[in-house]
């Protein structure tokens, strides 16, 4: 494991505060396992979007009384939060969406529908969530764009860089979609790489962090990509809020994606102009108490640390990589811990995944079966789902074993 | 629920010994479905028998959770010998009771992907109706 | 006022089931007249969502552990308590979107784009919300159709519907997008009728039910109409949730909007087939806890009655119709009291409506001043601007008085 | 705070007896902005001196709230005889602090509409920089 200066979290004290987890519930505790799919909520993110709605609530940007000026200045500074979050050179650049898919959507569609044609290549990976590649594929059909994906290498299901040059000759790279950290392996993708090889190739280069933002620091301007999207319910935040953050000059070339509302500067029957950043891209009333949520969210992980969580998911992934290794019949698909998120897939030899996880859930051992939303992955795995186990700040090494008792379990029922 | 409630030994039987399992080259009758949520897959397969109506055999292929594949074994077992028509409006309960044991939202989506793509064989071979009550299943995706 | 079998609503005892009435804030407190732009919550709409986070939170339609089953069990509860309430024929017709904009934004672009083309009329009103209107303009100039709204006459600023047969003319009319009560005027629009029209020409009637859905009943199946868009926030609700109802058939041959995530069946690289309703139209991890909040929200205007809530806001409307009259130079917008919805805009002679709200505002009055996302309207009003009041089930009539006291305070301002 | 406190007296005069009100014909710049928020316009008009730097006479055109107009009112009196070039750098503050009131984020808008508008003339006359600062101000549709 990595040495690094960041001082080691209390798991155990941080899950105190997450009332989930306090629940009675019968004998057993709950073992959360599933916060690659979405995480929990600390009582800091729910105590300030209750606040908010008993004591400030307002619609935003329209109204000159205090309430609506209180709602506005506070949804701007959870803007302000989103931004030093990942660092984005301003404010203009993050705009909020329903969830990271809408995020996409919205450059595939904005972006994609005017910049893409025959001849043109849209490139996805299959490590790619549905989310990341439907939207390039349905733009890619609609435009006459070729649509391709960079497959990944047998061993350690990572992407395959040796078949990019190959790809390039398929025609005009316009646009790579390309996810931080896979959501169904862990894989950790060498973005800024890939990001780097789309710029010379004259693409942009769209990137989905759902799976990092929650877990390690982000830095857009250091990252090398166009567009960043990533979700609030998988980063401690409410659901319905997603977050794009875009480069500006790119947003500005855009035309909208769903218009309407605030979104408008003027209307008329014959004309309707855009109101500025980042209100072009946000049509209608927007998620305003989830953006409350999502900047106390923000403000929960930099106290904990994003360092700090990030090592400990490390230490996590590590003990339970080990742990799993134990068991015979089990295979764990992905790369090594150096390359890897906090979350483990795997294949318990007879039993299917589904019925793998329904043995842990009756455990109260929460765990995720499934596609896990990316079919062409599990085409080339060869399987039709995994069992998959995926840890947070507030995850325990007791957890972990739980995880194995339960499958040793399943085991047995299943002999 | 306890673990062994719900893997009792009639399904982990019909799972770990699937009756009915195989294909019917030249079927009167086929259909294949997934289950979008966990990518389970079943195809089914039908000869009718003098009448042109009565099931005379059925089997089926699939890939899935112990659930799925058992029921449409058990499935296999209840609608050999009876007519089109009838299995057509034969309600889901008569299968779940059969299957015996307690199913959370998704998991009778299993349960239920063998007789949803059983009337979709019987369907397009007869023309019999998908009822509404098959939410999401008469729009399963044929291939 | 209509004789109804209602039985009459305590505004003053329920006002005491909202927390933001319940602030000291000073020495006045909040007189809210700005419902039409977004409602308060009742304690019990925020409980059902803080107990949701706090007992029952995980993704839904995913995960086969206990969270999982009875996070997706209470979502499913909440899609049949909005079915019921406008009495849709399935659940299968209702989605969940981000709000009413995105709502009507998808009927543009998913039905919109495959089916408007040259010679085509996109046929909206001078009443419309930017939400209602912008999508259809600009889908409209995507495919070549012709894009026209139905003008208002000028004494009451209803829809003048003796110019419908000189608009057929101009081509073959595909959809005619309405509102069912304007937002800025309050102007209650003949829905049926012009749904009736619009299927004579061949058209589908898209129904923008935001300003209605919080205040009377709606039945879907007798409105006539072919969709109906509303949004959660002004109904009580959450931010964050909007909702869409569609005639299944429709809904079915429709391309989807967003894609990815839950919305899919399978993905291949080279096909990919889309899920069931409504989930077809429900790309991504969908507003869960807002839904929720919906539900409660709707168990709530449920057992309040509707009815009654229309009769209570026709009483206000009544007494403000009347106490605003008496002030000199003040001119009221919009129809008589039978077909005015709880919203009463006005202009208040040499006082320009930023400046009345702004005097309101610091009085504790909270009311709106702005074009109300009504651009079109205006110009044909011939104002840049209007002050706008607006009721819901909570307003009192001693609201209405301060806003008058606060008129005249405002004249002697600028007197 | 006190509606006094907001339409003091300064305020309503510059509404009512708006200074530097009218057009030029041919002016040297001009602009026209929007509000979108509440649809407040102005149009401002530009004439140089002769060193064709200088601003020599600055005339406006508009509807809006008190705030916005008396503001562009203040303004055409504070950027008579200076440069363009400073006035490009002129800080917002420096309006402000004129303005003299508590403003609200939205009003701020309202106080600073006319001072956009008159940044983007000199913009297009002269090319003068439109800084970051002046959020949202930059993007204003010219018709
Ligand atoms: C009539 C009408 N339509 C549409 C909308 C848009 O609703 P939302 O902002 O929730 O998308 C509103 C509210 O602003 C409205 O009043
Ligand atoms: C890698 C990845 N991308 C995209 C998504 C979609 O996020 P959401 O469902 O919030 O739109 C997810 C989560 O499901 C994900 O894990």
């Amino acid at each position: 494991m990595a040495v690094t200066s960041a001082r080691q979290l209390d798991a155990a004290a941080l899950r105190a505060q997450f009332p989930i987890f306090e629940q009675a519930g019968g004998a057993r505790r709950l073992a959360y396992l599933d916060s690659s799919n979405s995480s929990q909520k600390p009582r800091a993110v729910l105590d300030a979007m209750q606040t908010f709605y008993e004591t400030s609530y307002a619609n935003v940007h329209r109204g000159v009384y205090e309430l609506a000026d209180r709602a506005a200045a506070a949804f701007e500074d959870s803007r302000e939060k989103v931004r030093a979050f990942v660092n984005a050179g301003s404010q203009r650049e993050i705009i909020y969406t329903r969830n990271a898919t809408e995020a996409l959507n919205l450059v595939a569609y904005a972006w994609g529908l005017e910049n893409l044609g025959p001849g043109d290549v849209a490139l996805v990976t299959e490590l790619e969530h549905h989310s990341n590649f439907v939207p390039w594929q349905l733009i890619a059909e609609r435009t006459g764009a070729t649509f391709a994906a960079i497959p990944i290498e047998g061993g350690n299901h990572e992407l395959d860089l040796s078949k990019l040059d190959e790809i390039a000759k398929r025609g005009q790279i316009k646009v790579l979609a390309v996810g931080l950290v896979n959501n169904s392996l862990g894989v950790v993708n060498p973005v800024s790489e890939l990001a780097a090889w789309a710029h010379e190739q004259g693409a942009i280069c769209v990137v989905d962090a759902c799976q990092a933002a929650p877990h390690r620091p982000i830095d857009v301007q250091t990252l090398g990509a166009d567009f960043v999207a990533f979700t609030g319910h998988k980063m401690l935040g409410p659901t319905g809020i997603g977050v794009l953050w875009g480069r500006q000059e790119l947003l500005q070339s855009m035309q909208p994606f769903n218009v309407g509302g605030g979104q408008i500067r003027h209307v008329s029957l014959e004309k309707t102009t855009w109101n500025d950043l980042p209100h072009k891209f946000e049509a209608g009333t927007p998620p305003i108490v989830e953006a409350i949520g999502l900047g106390a969210a923000i403000d929960y992980l930099n106290e904990v640390g994003l360092e700090s969580i990030e090592d400990h998911e490390v230490e996590i992934t590590e003990y339970a990589l080990g742990r799993l290794g134990e068991i015979f019949g089990l295979t764990i698909f992905g790369p090594p811990l150096e390359r890897r998120g906090g979350i483990i897939s795997f294949d318990l030899d007879g039993v299917h995944p589904h019925d793998v996880a329904q043995i842990l859930g009756n455990e109260g051992v929460a765990v995720r079966a499934g596609h896990h939303c990316t079919q062409p992955l599990m085409k080339r795995l060869g399987v039709a789902a995994t069992t998959r186990a995926s840890f947070y700040l507030y995850t325990l090494p007791e957890e972990i074993d739980r995880l194995v008792d339960g499958l040793h379990r399943a085991k047995k029922v299943f002999a | 629920m306890a673990f062994d409630e719900m893997y009792r030994e009639v399904i982990l039987d019909h799972y770990k010994n699937p009756r009915g399992h195989g294909v019917i080259e030249g079927a009167d009758a086929e259909a294949d479905g997934q289950n979008p949520l966990c990518g389970d897959e079943v195809s089914i397969y039908v000869q009718f028998g003098a009448d042109n109506e009565t099931i005379e055999d059925v089997k089926f292929r699939g890939r899935g959770c112990a659930i799925s594949q058992a029921a449409t074994s058990m499935l296999t077992e209840m609608v050999t010998g009876r007519k089109a028509t009838a299995i057509a409006e034969m309600p889901r309960d008569e299968l779940l009771e059969e299957v015996g044991i307690p199913l959370s939202p998704v998991r009778l989506k299993c349960a239920l992907l063998g007789l949803g793509v059983l009337k979709v064989a019987l369907h397009r071979a007869k023309g019999t109706p998908l009822p509404e009550e098959w939410a999401g299943m008469d729009e399963l995706k044929l291939t």
